[in-house]
């Protein structure tokens, strides 16, 4: 509680690595872009294929290089471009989530979410609440490689 | 080291008004291997395209990055630019810093860092760009169209004259769609039936269009150009070769209590039934759900009765399995459940009915023959209200936010065409807006009020209650800001249309998006309206979105278009975005076959050169580029990093992880 | 002699760590190692080995060596500051010591090693005898005298008594610094316990294993001797042995890459591993074997060669401990006849 | 166990003499009597140094691996537990299933050395187990243990007296008599914790490490031909600990790879020289398996699709947990 | 900054690329000078220097330059991994690390060479540190007796430094130049052939020192055919060029035996390889 607060004093911006598919969520971030809806800037997008693409080890290497959070968006459950991509990116995502949390890590730090094409609003919606998450949480001390600290 | 020329697009104000352009150059200009740096006020225009191709050549640039909008604008733009000027196209990054930033920042400060950020991740990637090669895959030169409707056989018809072969799938027994169960159409009042008839005609009479009615699509697999799909052909339980659609069955089936469809349900059909006059094909199909023979195993009165000897009882199910270089998707739309409507008696009262049953009460081959009359009791209604926007333009959650687009003119029609056929008839009609913009539709609206003297009201309807014979309306008058309430006889509402159910099903099959109102998206709302994100799948009529037929039928048009874009070639460029497989590194877990959907990997025991060097002979993956999709869930699957992916290469990725970080 | 009674070790431990960081054998989660000596550290005398040897106080397991900085063609290196830190080892076994003596034959002969260099002669070490070994040790093979360790100080536990005893400048020094807390000791209790340990070790199974000095001489037959086949059949290749083992040495220098700066650094390898310093090229070794017999024959054969007859081993036994499979350089030794006793 | 130890003899014997195979895998005698370890042997006169007893707890399945590469016959003798490795690495494609004899053996749990060193055991000349009983005679006199509170952290988790493959078995069937441990229960006791106090138990565990691979090279589900973690191009953690952020990805990432693979042999824990409790990590995925996808054992046979290459339309969603923040 | 003064042996000097030619396909020469100016560090002939790229790592190279020039030094480097591809794509001005000069030198100023007549024998890249001899050679003429570089690559496209060999050394004082290339060529009007039989076909008379560079199998192959001629390995000199990493005989890799190539080597006589265990 007090560690948000001093947070949220020093004006602190939480980075944020978001994946993103190609064929929704990328495109749903676009279209919160065509719909001037607004998240924070600190957020910064990598486009994969699929969000099977994103091995759980770039995730641990955002995290490893400072990221504060990452957030891996896809298409929904049953609506994926290659079919069953995002199906073993909940299992991958899931179990990474389950041990990230064992291993002592703010639960929330990771975040995964299903946004559609059309969904440039839950997009948004979802990046600014991603953030709020982070910043509530703090900085990302515990994975990350002390030799990055900038 | 690389020579990365980077070019940042000021997109005019978009981008301009909220990144420091300038800055962005300055800062990218420090990077080492950044051996120019350039901004232009639109990079897809030819200049800028010009000022990329000149930096190319006089500055041996080996890798481009372009920031500009959103990669799935202008991507395949300035990767052709590149192409021309010498560059592998793939050796080309977009950093979007349209859409990600300038668009959802508004500080220049934080707008520009971010521009700056989304540079130095498109640069760190490009870095390890290699160049690629796309392949080619054949073309199957045979379209399929999914809907058999208006939009399904514009686009069946227009293939197939230009020489191409077209299978048309519908799902009910007769082609026709929803225009077959119009009256007349706005805003030129010609009998709809009189003009779709000769179409229906055509296609099934073009030696290059197959029908396949009362099918469906049972599976889909492959790519643009290969696509292999299974339509299950349902039983008719009638020999289409031998039946000459006398209707001598129809007239005699003992079954005669299943809701008629067609009608709308207004009236009843037979188990085994025509689906109307003018169906194509005219062959009767046996509803074995209500068939006493198929239910209770006697009977068979039908099979007596034909003289064709055409009834089949045996028939089973067919799978057909087919290859297609395209496919069109023209699943149409169907009105929406008034379950959650209560105020407005549907269901309750007989005299509250929808447009659809509307148009059947008015047309000839109607239950009524087109004597309008009330459901409830066969008199003629001398007040009608028309109910607009029912489960349209609808933000309590009961219906539709967005507007059906139709209802305004065929609201019209109808309250034009009742006081034409019944001038004695009193027609008020209750609006939320009138939305005229069409060829002729302003006029159109404008005559149904001050020639055919339509009350139109502009208020709500909150609510209808049954008294007697009559029905109470009450509405609320926006313009005199008062509430009102009338008689009627008949209500018709306007209800909303949505996409056919089968659209999600679809959509799953095919790796086709829908939004959230299951109308298929479109590649881009502008640019690429009847192409759906997935390569070689294209949409046709309202299952993109509501519409009128000559929407339809232009859309139609344009589908067949794009469709014979695919079929007029031999062969595809493949994505050269595909999986390999570093042999040497690989040890043969299979972990990638077992996650792959496609079907493109596989083990192969093969002699590799091993990491000492030497050659062994072990199981490894293979992966079958030409059915690879480039998804990347080998990848992951794979422990060892020997699986990789072509243009979003582990090292590519992490190389913007850690430019991000 | 000087002594301190257990009743005072706390005072020592406390006076040692002002004079330098303190690294002293300590018992954490069961295992004791080499830990800084903190206010509350489970200190352990007892252990006859720490887990790890204590080599990381001059060759640390990681160390950045330097910083390159690029600026558009311009590159910059910049060296880390030399270490320059006192630091005392506290407890370290005779076997540790001799370590010492093998570890600076390689990184202070020319071109000296400035950080190595700098961390030793920063170091300040305090031996303990011992007086309960172990089946595992067999210092006794390489001539050295666990109940006389050496060092700067020499230290025995005897009882509850720690005598005190130094040897060098260095240690002396130290000695003068803590001289409050020594009160004057006899000689009769070590050298009881000495003889005693003697007696003990005698008895121990490894006590008659002897490496024949001529084997440098024999090079060519130990190397072609058909015992490694079988004998890197069943090594795994990991590098357990080299990161326990006080002589081992082999390093890699690797880039971390941060921004627009790069760090050097330099970290342990095992010439065990497959990806031995690996760059552009895989281990130069590239067999299980080829990189088994490497690591045998620089402790028996290559290492004596080049510095008079030193064995790269000081008997200490920790691979005997630690290898998941129970390979050691004395089942390799006895294998391969280089053994006195076989 | 000596009577199993004359079968396993005359077994390798009459492998060799009759050409059926090449070579066997067995376990040699050490320096000590606790000490065995693995050992190919070539021909039946080397067979006099074959041992089986109660300090034979690797696993030789990985061994087969360099030989059915070169296409040569191999004989392996397999503990039950063992038997699950070799299953996972047939699955693997590591071992081609129609060039190994399996001969499974029956255990009745292996000794832990470092339980009875733990009690200040030293100096040890010689070891004898009879029955319950285990009498260490050292060179500061004689000590005894009871067998049942000696055991191997993992064969006090055995998962039985069965064999998952085996073309032929040795001797009757034993049982590990001991107070069985669940392995999930380490597990459940870490998860019941906070997160802060999760936190600085790992952080403790894992600042032990020093980067041997002991873990990895003695895994029968690590077995790739060259590690990721050997691949300069993969760029993930490097070979030395830098810190401790990179500690724990080596372990994570390692725990991930082996995740649905990880036969529970607890060999990684065991050959731990710092002694991190590995299995804590390999076990938590093991659960959280059984718990989201359906029990599922790694191992058990050699064909069925591991749960991570694997889904189901309604699996369930990674959403924070109940527990997380907000 | 350094805190003692003293540098630590892994520590390199700052040096920048002032030139950079294109040799062959796949072989470039990069000339490096100190910053301000002048060679970064003295050296002989047969030495090697550690060229760093930032991020990547070290790789060794041979010099290829002459110890007599004064401003500078040059590395003919072949382009095959990560670290080489970074060499191949800078560009002149480009500042690198570097640190040197390590291993042992050919014995130039001693009389196992000096007064000698010399047979140089090279195949491919591995004339670039027999280039740095016989440049010094050619320095001091009057020190050495006869030259003969039998100079091997697989095309007239992959002979590096063509024009020095064509034009310069052999018009030097009894100095002769001998080309082969491995399969006929258009234009190509001399020796076609592998290096091993162009040495018997040249008939070299086994008087005289022999100075052999090349990739590993033809070094085998040469030295086969040298001793069938009548030369013995004491007569041979050659060099172990690979898989060094620290330079400075500690880490552990490049040592064959108890020599460290880094130190000890990289120069050898062939019978002192001999006695080093059979692992090179």
């Amino acid at each position: 509680m007090l560690e948000s607060e001093a947070c949220e004093n020093t004006n602190y911006n939480p980075l944020i690595v978001a994946f993103c598919c190609n064929w929704c969520s990328y495109a749903g971030a676009d279209g919160a872009g065509t719909a001037r809806k607004s998240y924070p800037a600190n957020i910064k997008i990598i486009k994969v294929p699929c969000s099977c693409r994103v091995n759980p080890l770039f995730v641990l290497r955002a995290f490893l290089r400072g990221a504060d959070g990452v957030i891996l968006c896809g298409c929904h459950p049953g609506d994926c471009h290659y079919t069953s991509g995002n199906y073993y990116t909940r299992r991958r995502m899931k179990l990474l989530m389950s041990t990230l949390s064992y291993l002592g890590i703010e639960d929330g730090r990771m975040r995964v979410e299903w946004v559609s094409a059309a969904e440039g609003n839950k997009f948004s919606e979802t990046m600014n609440s991603f953030a709020e998450t982070i910043k509530s949480l703090g900085e990302n001390v515990k994975l990350r490689d002390l030799r990055c600290k900038k | 080291m690389q020579k990365i020329g980077v070019f940042v697009c000021w997109c005019g104000s978009n981008i301009a008004a909220t990144v420091d352009v300038a800055k962005v150059i300055e800062s990218v200009k420090a990077i080492p291997d950044v051996a120019f740096a350039s901004d232009y006020r639109y990079m897809c225009s030819e200049g800028g395209q010009d000022l990329m191709q000149n930096a190319i050549r006089e500055h041996g640039l080996t890798r481009v990055v372009v920031c500009a909008c959103s990669p799935r604008m202008h991507e395949a733009t300035f990767r052709k630019a590149a192409e021309a000027a010498g560059l592998n196209p793939f050796l080309l990054e977009i950093a979007n810093i349209r859409e990600q930033c300038s668009w959802v920042h508004k500080d220049k400060e934080v707008g520009t860092e971010k521009a700056i950020a989304l540079a130095k991740a498109a640069i760190a990637k490009v870095r390890f760009n290699s160049p690629l090669q796309a392949g080619q895959s054949e073309v199957v030169k045979r379209a399929l169209v999914i809907g058999g409707g208006i939009a399904g056989i514009q686009t069946a018809l227009d293939i197939a004259e230009a020489g191409y072969k077209v299978d048309l799938v519908e799902k009910k027994p007769s082609i026709g769609g929803r225009m077959s169960q119009l009256d007349k159409t706005f805003p030129t009042l010609d009998c709809s039936a009189c003009i779709l008839t000769p179409k229906m005609v055509d296609v099934a009479a073009h030696p290059n269009v197959t029908i396949y009615t009362y099918s469906e699509i049972e599976k889909v697999s492959g790519y643009v150009g290969q696509f292999e799909v299974d339509i299950r052909k349902r039983a008719r339980s009638v020999k289409a070769d031998l039946c000459t659609g006398c209707g001598v069955c129809q007239d005699k089936c003992p079954s005669k209590k299943t809701p008629n469809e067609f009608n709308q349900g207004l009236d009843n059909r037979s188990a085994i039934y025509i689906t109307f006059a003018q169906a194509v094909p005219k062959v009767p199909v046996i509803d074995r759900e209500h068939c006493l023979k198929f239910q209770t195993g006697k009977c068979g009165i039908c099979e007596k009765v034909c003289p064709s000897k055409a009834i089949d009882y045996t028939q089973e199910d067919e799978i057909i399995t087919q290859k297609y270089g395209a496919i069109v998707l023209a699943t149409g739309f169907e009105t929406i459940d008034l379950t959650k409507f209560g105020e407005y008696q549907y269901g309750k009262s007989k005299d509250v009915i929808t447009s659809l049953e509307f148009e059947r009460l008015t047309n000839a081959a109607g239950p009524t023959e087109g004597h309008l009359q009330r459901m409830s009791d066969g008199k003629q209604p001398k007040h009608i209200v028309f109910v607009s926007c029912v489960g349209s333009r609808d933000v309590s959650g009961r219906g539709k936010e967005y507007c059906s687009k139709i209802c305004c003119m065929y609201t019209a029609k109808q309250a034009m065409l009742t006081r034409e056929k019944y001038p004695d008839t009193d027609v008020t009609v209750f609006y939320i807006d009138v939305r005229t913009p069409g060829k002729g539709f302003d006029e159109f609206y404008r005559r149904a009020v001050e020639e055919y003297n339509v009350h139109y009201i502009k208020g709500q309807v909150g609510k209808i209650l049954e008294q007697g014979d009559h029905l109470l309306v009450y509405a609320s008058d926006a313009l005199s800001n008062s509430h009102i309430s009338l008689e009627a006889d008949m209500v018709v509402l306007a209800t909303a249309i949505q996409p056919s159910q089968d659209a999600k099903k679809l959509a799953t099959m095919l790796t086709a998006s829908i939004d959230n109102n299951n109308f298929f998206t479109e590649a881009h709302a502008k640019l690429r309206p009847v192409e759906s994100p997935t390569a070689g799948v294209f949409l046709s009529g309202v299952c993109q979105g509501p519409k009128d037929v000559p929407e339809t039928v232009s859309q139609a048009g344009a589908a067949a278009v794009k469709v014979l874009g695919i079929l007029s070639k031999d062969t595809l460029a493949t994505n050269p975005c595909v999986a390999s497989c570093n042999e040497r590194i690989c040890s043969g877990c299979l972990a990638c076959e077992n996650v792959c959907p496609y079907g493109a990997i596989g083990g192969e025991e093969k002699t590799v050169i091993n990491l000492n060097g030497k050659r062994e002979q072990r199981v490894v993956s293979v992966v079958n580029e030409a059915l690879c999709q480039g998804c990347g869930a080998c990848t992951v699957a794979c422990p060892c990093g020997a699986m990789d992916l072509n243009g979003f290469s582990n090292k590519q990725i992490t190389a913007e992880v850690d430019a991000i970080c | 002699m000087l002594k301190i009674n257990k009743a005072k070790w706390a005072e020592l431990f406390a006076a040692l760590s002002a004079q330098g960081t303190l690294y002293l054998p300590a018992e954490v989660d069961g295992k004791v190692d080499f830990t800084v000596w903190q206010d509350g550290t489970e200190v352990n005398l007892q252990a006859t080995q720490t887990a790890k040897s204590i080599k990381n106080v001059f060759f640390p397991q990681i160390e950045n060596l330097l910083d390159f900085k690029t600026d558009g063609l311009k590159l910059s290196v910049e060296q880390r500051m030399l270490p320059e830190e006192d630091t005392i080892a506290f407890g370290v076994r005779g076997c540790d010591v001799c370590s010492f003596e093998v570890l600076d034959k390689v990184f202070l002969k020319e071109p000296v090693d400035a950080f190595y260099k700098a961390r030793r002669e920063h170091c300040t070490i305090v031996s303990l005898a011992c007086s309960a070994p172990d089946e595992t040790c067999f210092c006794d093979t390489f001539a050295i005298d666990a109940t006389n360790p050496g060092g700067d100080v020499t230290t025995w536990l005897v009882g509850d008594d720690l005598f005190w005893q130094a040897n060098t400048d260095k240690g002396k020094e130290l000695t003068e610094k803590i001289q409050a807390l020594l009160a004057e000791g006899d000689e009769a209790g070590v050298n009881a316990q000495q003889k005693a340990t003697k007696e003990i070790m005698a008895k121990l199974p490894l006590a008659d294993f002897k490496i024949d000095p001529k084997i440098p001489a024999e090079q060519e037959k130990v190397f072609n001797s058909a015992i490694w086949k079988q004998l890197s059949d069943s090594c795994l290749s990991c590098c357990a042995c080299t990161y326990v083992c006080p002589t081992c040495h082999c390093y890699d220098v690797r880039d971390f890459e941060i921004d627009n700066k790069v760090e050097r650094f330099r970290c342990w390898d095992s010439c065990m591993c497959k990806d031995f310093t690996k760059m552009a090229a895989v281990n130069p070794r590239v067999s299980r074997l080829e990189r088994f017999r490497q690591r045998y024959m620089h402790k028996l054969v290559y290492f004596p060669e080049n510095n008079e007859g030193t064995f790269a081993c000081v008997g200490c036994g920790r691979c005997l401990q630690k290898c998941p499979v129970s390979l050691n350089i004395v089942k390799v030794a006895k294998a391969l006849g280089v053994a006195k006793d076989v | 166990m000596q009577k199993i130890a004359e079968l396993i003899k005359k077994e390798a014997e009459s492998l060799l003499k009759e050409n059926k195979v090449t070579a066997v895998w067995a376990w040699q005698p050490g320096e000590f009597y606790y000490d065995n370890s693995p050992v190919c042997f070539t021909a039946p006169e080397q067979l006099d140094k074959l041992v089986y007893n109660e300090f034979c707890p690797s696993n030789l399945g990985k061994y087969l691996m360099a030989g059915s590469k070169k296409n040569e016959t191999m004989a392996v003798f397999a503990k039950p537990c063992d038997t699950y490795g070799i299953n996972q690495l047939i699955k693997d494609h590591r071992i081609k299933r129609e060039l190994i004899t399996v001969i499974g053996i029956p255990c009745s749990g292996m000794i832990d050395i470092k339980k009875i060193k733990n009690q200040g055991v030293k100096g040890i000349i010689s070891v004898s187990v009879s029955g319950d009983d285990v009498i260490v005679t050292t060179a500061y006199g004689d000590k005894n243990f009871k067998k049942s509170e000696v055991l191997l952290a993992k064969c006090m988790s055995c998962k039985g007296s069965d064999y998952m493959i085996a073309d032929k078995e040795l001797g009757e069937k034993m049982e590990v008599k001991c107070q069985k441990l669940n392995p999930e229960d380490g597990v459940k006791k870490l998860e019941a914790m906070t997160s802060q106090e999760r936190f600085a138990f790992w952080q403790q565990e894992l600042s032990k490490c020093i980067r041997c691979n002991a873990c990895r090279d003695i895994c029968p589900a690590c077995s790739c031909e060259q590690c990721i973690f050997d691949n300069q191009e993969a760029a993930v953690a490097g070979k030395a600990s830098a810190n401790t952020a990179e500690e724990q990805m080596f372990h994570i990432i390692r725990a991930y790879h082996v995740a649905g693979r990880c036969v529970g042999c607890g060999e990684c824990a065991r050959v731990c020289p710092q002694g991190i409790q590995l299995g804590l990590l390999n076990t938590k995925f093991a659960k959280d398996i059984n718990e989201f996808y359906g029990k599922y054992q790694p191992g058990a046979d050699d064909d069925s699709k591991a749960p991570l290459v694997d889904y189901k339309f309604d699996d369930v969603e990674p959403t924070i947990s109940a527990k997380g923040v907000r | 900054m350094c805190n003692c003064g003293s540098k630590d042996v892994l520590t390199p000097q700052i040096g920048v690329v002032t030139e950079i030619r294109t040799e062959t396909s796949d072989v470039k020469t990069f000339r490096i000078e100190k910053p301000e100016g002048g060679k970064v560090f003295d050296f002989m002939p047969g030495q090697c220097a550690m060229l760093s790229a930032p991020g990547m790592g070290e790789a060794i190279f041979s010099i290829t330059s002459s110890p007599t020039t004064k401003d500078y030094m040059e590395f003919s480097i072949k382009r095959c991994g990560e670290i080489t591809e970074y060499l191949h794509a800078i560009e002149v001005g480009q500042q690198i690390a570097i640190r040197g000069p390590y291993g042992k030198s050919f014995p130039v100023t001693t009389e196992a060479l000096k007064h000698k007549d010399l047979i140089f024998i090279a195949g491919g890249i591995g004339l670039a540190p027999l280039h740095s001899v016989i440049d010094y050679m050619l320095a001091n003429r009057d020190d050495y007796g006869s030259i003969d570089v039998v100079y091997g690559a697989r095309s007239k496209e992959d002979f590096v430094d063509y024009k020095e060999l064509s034009e310069v050394w052999p018009k030097e004082k009894n100095t002769k130049v001998h080309l082969t290339i491995d399969k006929a060529q258009e234009g190509w009007t001399g020796n076609v052939g592998f290096v091993p039989q162009f040495l018997k076909d040249l008939k070299f008379t086994p008087d005289k020192t022999v100075l052999l560079c090349g990739p590993p199998i033809m070094i085998k192959l040469c030295l086969a055919a040298l001793i069938e001629m009548g030369f013995a390995k004491t007569q041979v000199y050659t060099t172990l060029e690979f898989r060094m990493k620290c330079g400075v005989g500690k880490c552990g890799r490049c040592n064959v035996g108890n020599k460290y190539v880094c130190k000890d080597g990289p120069v050898f006589r062939c019978d002192e390889i001999d006695e080093l265990p059979d692992e090179y």
